[in-house]
């Protein structure tokens, strides 16, 4: 069975899981030939997987239901980022320990998931956006530079590199303050779902080993995924593999499995997204997901 | 007007070459139509040498482009070796020679000379290449056959113009002030080659200039034009025969006739 | 008789309106936008075409009429960065043109890096231009510039070189100085020259700007495409896009206008 | 005598070897190439920049040497997808061109999509070609060759009617077919405006193949960039820009070498 | 050489305008350096129309470029009006004529005229275009002070040409083959609006041309070149007087004298 998987951002150690089931053969014990394809700054990968040009694919939950939303027949199966590794990083000198902390200082940042999730985070400490410093941009060098005080973005890499530079930092996740959202995300058609639920179950099956066997085997898995992709410096990837480990393995996935979830968590996102991400839906959050393909 | 087949020394058949009958223009132009050319009537015999002067505007350019069936006339017919222009170009095709030199600057002197054997399908690609260097030693071009246009003078395009127009074997050669652009030595020397060229094998010539000096020396009859409308003021035989002689510029009768033909172009 | 060379002298053209004339000149590509745009909505209905993967014209009219003000807005902010944008790469461009015009060295010195900074793919430093610049307009501006600044560079140099050297001559015998000559001579020799290019940059320069906002900003037409990116919305992808197209033609006209304003005198236009 | 005369006569220049000349000309620009170098190192290390905002042109020369092999495969895939879209963008806007000498219809329909299409940014639609073409080469070869294809088209076109009306003339006076003529005349016409516009275009091509790679692909300059921004590797953004851009100057030059052969006969080249 | 102030009848000083004495030229070339001039002397008294006349290549611009000031010469020394070319140049400035009148084509008639009034600093603006239109009205132009150069004929531009250079009144006015882009009819005007102008101020005329005849009809003496290295070979006085009636182009005298100069300048 050959199979397309498309990753949500260039090939690194985020996507661990899926390399090492291919790596390990976890993918070929099932019966399934899969091919995993990176993404990137400009990819869409739900869109790709929508058009049929893709299998399988991984994005951020808010992601699949902005497609969903567009009108893609998309499902979401697995969940293997249970919380959201998107926040605010901060110089620690900055000495930014909660939300209120940022009034008065600059907070550099770009439309995308962190920034929602971030204006989530302030609205429920209670913190005006008006109250910060607000530019816009992308550069982690803003905060190197100690142009800006902190800025959004992932805190499971970007901090690595303020780190190495000499600087250390803090972050805030919106997931300490409840907003609650999956990050990565596995997802198909809901109509290659209902005519394949076995190809399902085992693609999932297997990413499940693959992801219980990454973080088992760190080393290994960065010397296979920089093998893969040899632009990535196995330093950088190595921490990073690290820091992931708390967001894949939370209680939940510890009892039930990596990738597993139960779904409930994917109304308060789209609650989330509707008040600041501009989405404007009239979705049923139930249609949005189904665990019956998760492995028992 | 008939041109008088006996106006000059120089032997010739009176068969017709061109027959103009009747032939207008008139262009589009911005503010309404331009009458270029009115009630044209003209019979050339055949091998003559014939020149069209006339000031800027009166239709010179214009009536060769009819001849060579370039653009169609408004009105009037045409006949060319009792043919009509369309199918004379399409049989046998005219020799054209026009002010500057106009050849192909990424042909080589023997690939202008050639092109129209090579656009016609005249013969085998050797005996094009051939006949290319024979015309080019019968205009003193020998050496030159690799060269490029702009590593030639302005004397030389015009012999290589010359040949091109040779090249196909036209029965008709137009020529439109092939050397306006030259100074008047090198000019000098294109006439008395011309006029050799035209010697040596029969053709019959239709030269446009406002030379009248070029005119006289060259042609056996000289068609005088007036423009608004572009029409035939008269047909002049050449008094004096042509000779190799430059000193016959100078005759009495060439300068009589210049002044005559002067005062035919001046007045209204 | 072939008819190929018949385009130039172009005789016993048909007389007919001014206004036939234009219809005649227009019709065609009026006629083919509305035919793609019938075929294109009819495809996309009659093949049921997700509006993720091509939104109707339909759809992405309806949408452009429904968000016009915030278009409008957006708009605004991306036309301002860009026109500033065009106006100061043109001007540094001319300046640097004329700086190579008198100084050889100069021009041998700073025309590689005028070629350099061509082969640069403006969007991987982009980043760093925040970092240079700082936030809102100026990074807009300066991508925008910079995008215009080596077509106008190149042609301006060739303008100003062209002068005819009969006109340099007669400035040099009645003694002109430099800055006469370049008043009365060279500025007007170049200006057409100038022109050619500003029209072309003139596009480039509204692609820069989106591009700048691309890289952050919180207004302008680059970030309503990241935005309808991140939402995944066609719909305003196009209605962006199509915005951002019509305005850079606007613009494109704007300048030709002023290009027939500054080419006053008969013949001088070259076409683009 | 004013000496703003005095550039086209060069009376009475000094003499000196060839290699001398080549020298003076190529001199300044080395010269500034060093000094830019040594004062952004200098400062570099003097002010103790960190390499994350800008790093010293040593460190990227050691980057460079260190990923050399890495940075070859890359630039390969990214020069790949460069050069055939400039080929295909080239032919199209080329055989365009020659539809619009014969058919003026054809010209007034396409050209407004030709222009329309110059103003959109092509990044915003990347994705979309993405899902349309697939993934790998196409959409990388498909952005290139739109990016080279306007400036080509607009200038063949008018190459190809600026053939001398006497040529043409003289074409159709011995009966030449419209395929002769093209053959014999407008071809070669056309040829020095169609290379004034590929020179240009050279460059946009592989900038364009480049945004594509930032969309997503598995080897390429554009991921080489991506990659260096995700790991803040400002050294190995400079060093696979500079690759780029050398490689760019070499395709620059590799166009003007076809150029001088194609341009065989005296006085063809226009400069661009 | 001396020019002989009293070849022709028209009364003129002979206090010198322009000496030239051992004047050489060469100019840098791809294969080594051109010859361009050798040992060039020459005297030009005021007020006087002198012609240069030989073959292409001769040197003929190049001498007018060095008396003017637009390019030093290698050796030898000239002398304008008692001051050296610079000097002369500095404070009083040539009249300067070029072949295909050079007019700034975003500029209207008038203000091509005046633009070396502008550039020099003579006069108020108004007094400037007063001074512009006075020109043209000497130059038959009157109606067509606001038009364009491209809105102009050939001959017209000619003119506005002239004007130009007479504008700011020089003593010497440097003409090289001002009319070579005219056809026969319109030079002919040209050629005798320029001996009334010439005969309504006092100046000195350098002009350039390669046609014997328009050297004849305009000049008190030629001065024949000859090519390679550039050096003078004769300077003839003019034998027969000029006058405003064409036909004198046809006077024995100056077919006489034609024929000589042709003699000159075709032996080596
Ligand atoms: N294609 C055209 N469209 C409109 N008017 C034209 C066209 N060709 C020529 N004319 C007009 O027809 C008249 C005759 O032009 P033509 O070129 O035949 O003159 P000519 O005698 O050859 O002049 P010249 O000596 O200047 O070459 C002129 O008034 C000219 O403006
Ligand atoms: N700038 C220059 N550099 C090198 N050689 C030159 C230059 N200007 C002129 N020459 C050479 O000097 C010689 C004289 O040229 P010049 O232009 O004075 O001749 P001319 O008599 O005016 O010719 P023409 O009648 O063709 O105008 C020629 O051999 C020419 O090639
Ligand atoms: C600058 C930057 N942008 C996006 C990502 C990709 N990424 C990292 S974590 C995450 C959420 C996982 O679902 C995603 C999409 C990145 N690493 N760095
Ligand atoms: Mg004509
Ligand atoms: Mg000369």
């Amino acid at each position: 069975q050959d199979i397309s998987f498309r990753l949500p951002w260039i090939l690194n150690v985020q996507g661990a899981g899926y390399v090492m089931a291919k790596e390990k053969g976890f993918y070929e014990e099932e019966g399934l030939n899969v091919e995993i394809m990176p993404g990137g700054p400009n990819l869409n990968s739900t869109a790709l997987v929508a058009s049929g040009a893709n299998t399988f694919g991984s994005n951020d939950v808010n992601g699949v239901i902005f497609g969903a939303n567009q009108g893609m027949d998309l499902v979401i199966v697995g969940a293997c980022f249970q919380r959201h590794p998107a926040g605010v990083i901060t110089l620690a000198e900055a000495n930014i320990n909660e939300p209120k902390d940022l009034v008065g200082k600059t907070l550099a940042y770009n439309e995308g998931g962190p920034w929602t999730l971030t204006q989530a985070m302030l609205a429920k400490a209670g913190v005006a956006l008006t109250d910060i410093n607000l530019v816009v941009s992308p550069s982690t060098e803003l905060l190197i530079n100690k142009t800006v005080d902190a800025k959004t973005g992932f805190t499971v890499n970007e901090p690595i590199a303020v780190e190495l530079a000499g600087l250390p930092t803090k972050v805030l996740l919106p997931s300490d303050y409840g907003v609650n959202t999956y990050a990565e995300a596995i997802f198909t058609t809901k109509a290659y779902a209902e005519a394949n639920p076995e190809v399902v179950r085992k693609f999932l099956a297997a990413t499940r080993k693959g992801y219980d066997y990454a973080y088992a085997n760190q080393e290994e898995t960065v010397a296979a995924v920089v093998a893969i992709n040899t632009q990535l410096d196995p330093v950088q990837q190595a921490e990073q593999l690290r820091r992931q480990e708390a967001y894949v393995y939370t209680d939940f996935t510890k009892a039930n499995g990596a990738c597993a979830f139960d779904g409930a968590v994917v109304s308060d996102t789209m609650d989330v997204m509707k008040e600041f991400a501009g989405l404007e839906t009239t979705l049923d959050p139930a249609t949005l997901f189904t665990t019956e393909y998760l492995p028992q | 007007m008939l041109l008088d087949p006996d106006a000059r020394g120089q032997a010739g058949s009176t068969a017709e070459a061109i027959g103009i009958e009747n032939v207008s223009m008139s262009f589009q132009g911005r503010q309404g139509p331009v009458e270029a050319l009115r009630g044209i009537n003209l019979t050339i015999p055949q091998n003559r040498f014939i020149s069209i002067v006339g000031r800027s505007g009166c239709g010179k350019s214009t009536l060769l482009r009819i001849i060579s069936g370039l653009i169609p006339q408004s009105a009037g017919t045409i006949r060319v070796m009792g043919r009509s222009t369309q199918d004379y170009q399409k049989e046998k095709k005219f020799g054209f020679v026009f002010q500057e030199a106009s050849l192909f600057p990424w042909k080589t002197a023997r690939d202008n000379v050639r092109l129209p054997l090579d656009v016609i399908g005249i013969g085998t690609p050797a005996e094009r290449a051939a006949r290319a260097d024979d015309l080019l030693r019968l205009t003193r071009l020998e050496g030159f056959a690799d060269h490029y246009p702009a590593q030639l003078s302005g004397g030389m395009r015009q012999r290589v113009s010359i040949a091109r127009a040779l090249s196909y074997e036209p029965e008709i050669l137009l020529m439109d002030e092939p050397f306006g652009a030259l100074d008047e030595f090198t000019r000098r020397e294109m006439h008395d080659e011309l006029i050799r060229i035209w010697q040596t094998r029969p053709v019959t010539v239709v030269f446009v200039t406002h030379s009248l000096s070029e005119a006289l020396y060259l042609s056996d009859a000289i068609v005088v034009m007036a423009p608004r409308p572009g029409r035939i003021k008269a047909v002049v035989p050449v008094a004096h025969p042509r000779l190799a002689d430059p000193d016959m510029r100078h005759h009495p009768d060439v300068i009589a006739q210049t002044r005559d033909l002067e005062r035919l172009i001046h007045e209204q | 008789m072939s008819s190929d060379a018949m385009a130039a002298p172009a005789a016993s053209s048909g007389r007919g309106s001014a206004a036939l004339a234009k219809l005649r000149e227009l019709g065609p590509s009026i006629g083919l936008f509305l035919l793609v745009g019938v075929i294109w909505e009819a495809s996309v209905k009659l093949f049921a075409v997700p509006a993720y993967l091509l939104p109707a014209p339909s759809v992405i009219g309806t949408r452009m009429w429904a968000t016009r003000v915030m278009l409008w807005e957006n708009l605004a902010s991306t036309m301002t960065a860009a026109v500033l944008g065009f106006i100061l790469g043109t001007a540094i461009a001319v300046g640097l043109a004329i700086v190579f015009l008198y100084s050889r060295t100069a021009e041998r010195a700073l025309f590689p890096w005028a070629i350099t900074i061509k082969t640069i793919p403006i969007l991987a430093i982009a980043p760093l231009l925040t970092i240079w610049l700082g936030f809102g307009l100026a990074p807009k501006v300066a991508i925008a510039a910079l995008i215009c600044f080596f077509p106008t560079l190149v042609n301006t140099v060739k303008g100003l070189r062209t002068v005819d050297r009969n006109a340099l001559e007669f400035m040099a015998v009645i003694g002109a100085s430099k800055g006469q000559t370049f008043r009365h001579a060279r500025l007007f020799a170049a200006l057409p020259y100038t022109f050619a290019a500003a029209k072309i940059s003139s596009s480039a320069a509204v692609i820069g700007a989106i591009v700048a906002e691309f890289t952050g900003a919180n207004l302008g037409i680059g970030t309503l495409i990241v935005t309808a990116g991140y939402q995944m919305d066609s719909a305003m992808l196009f209605a962006a896009i199509i915005t951002s197209s019509l305005a850079t033609i606007v613009l494109f006209y704007a300048v030709i206008l002023l290009e027939k304003l500054c080419l006053y005198w008969p013949e001088a236009r070259m076409d683009a």
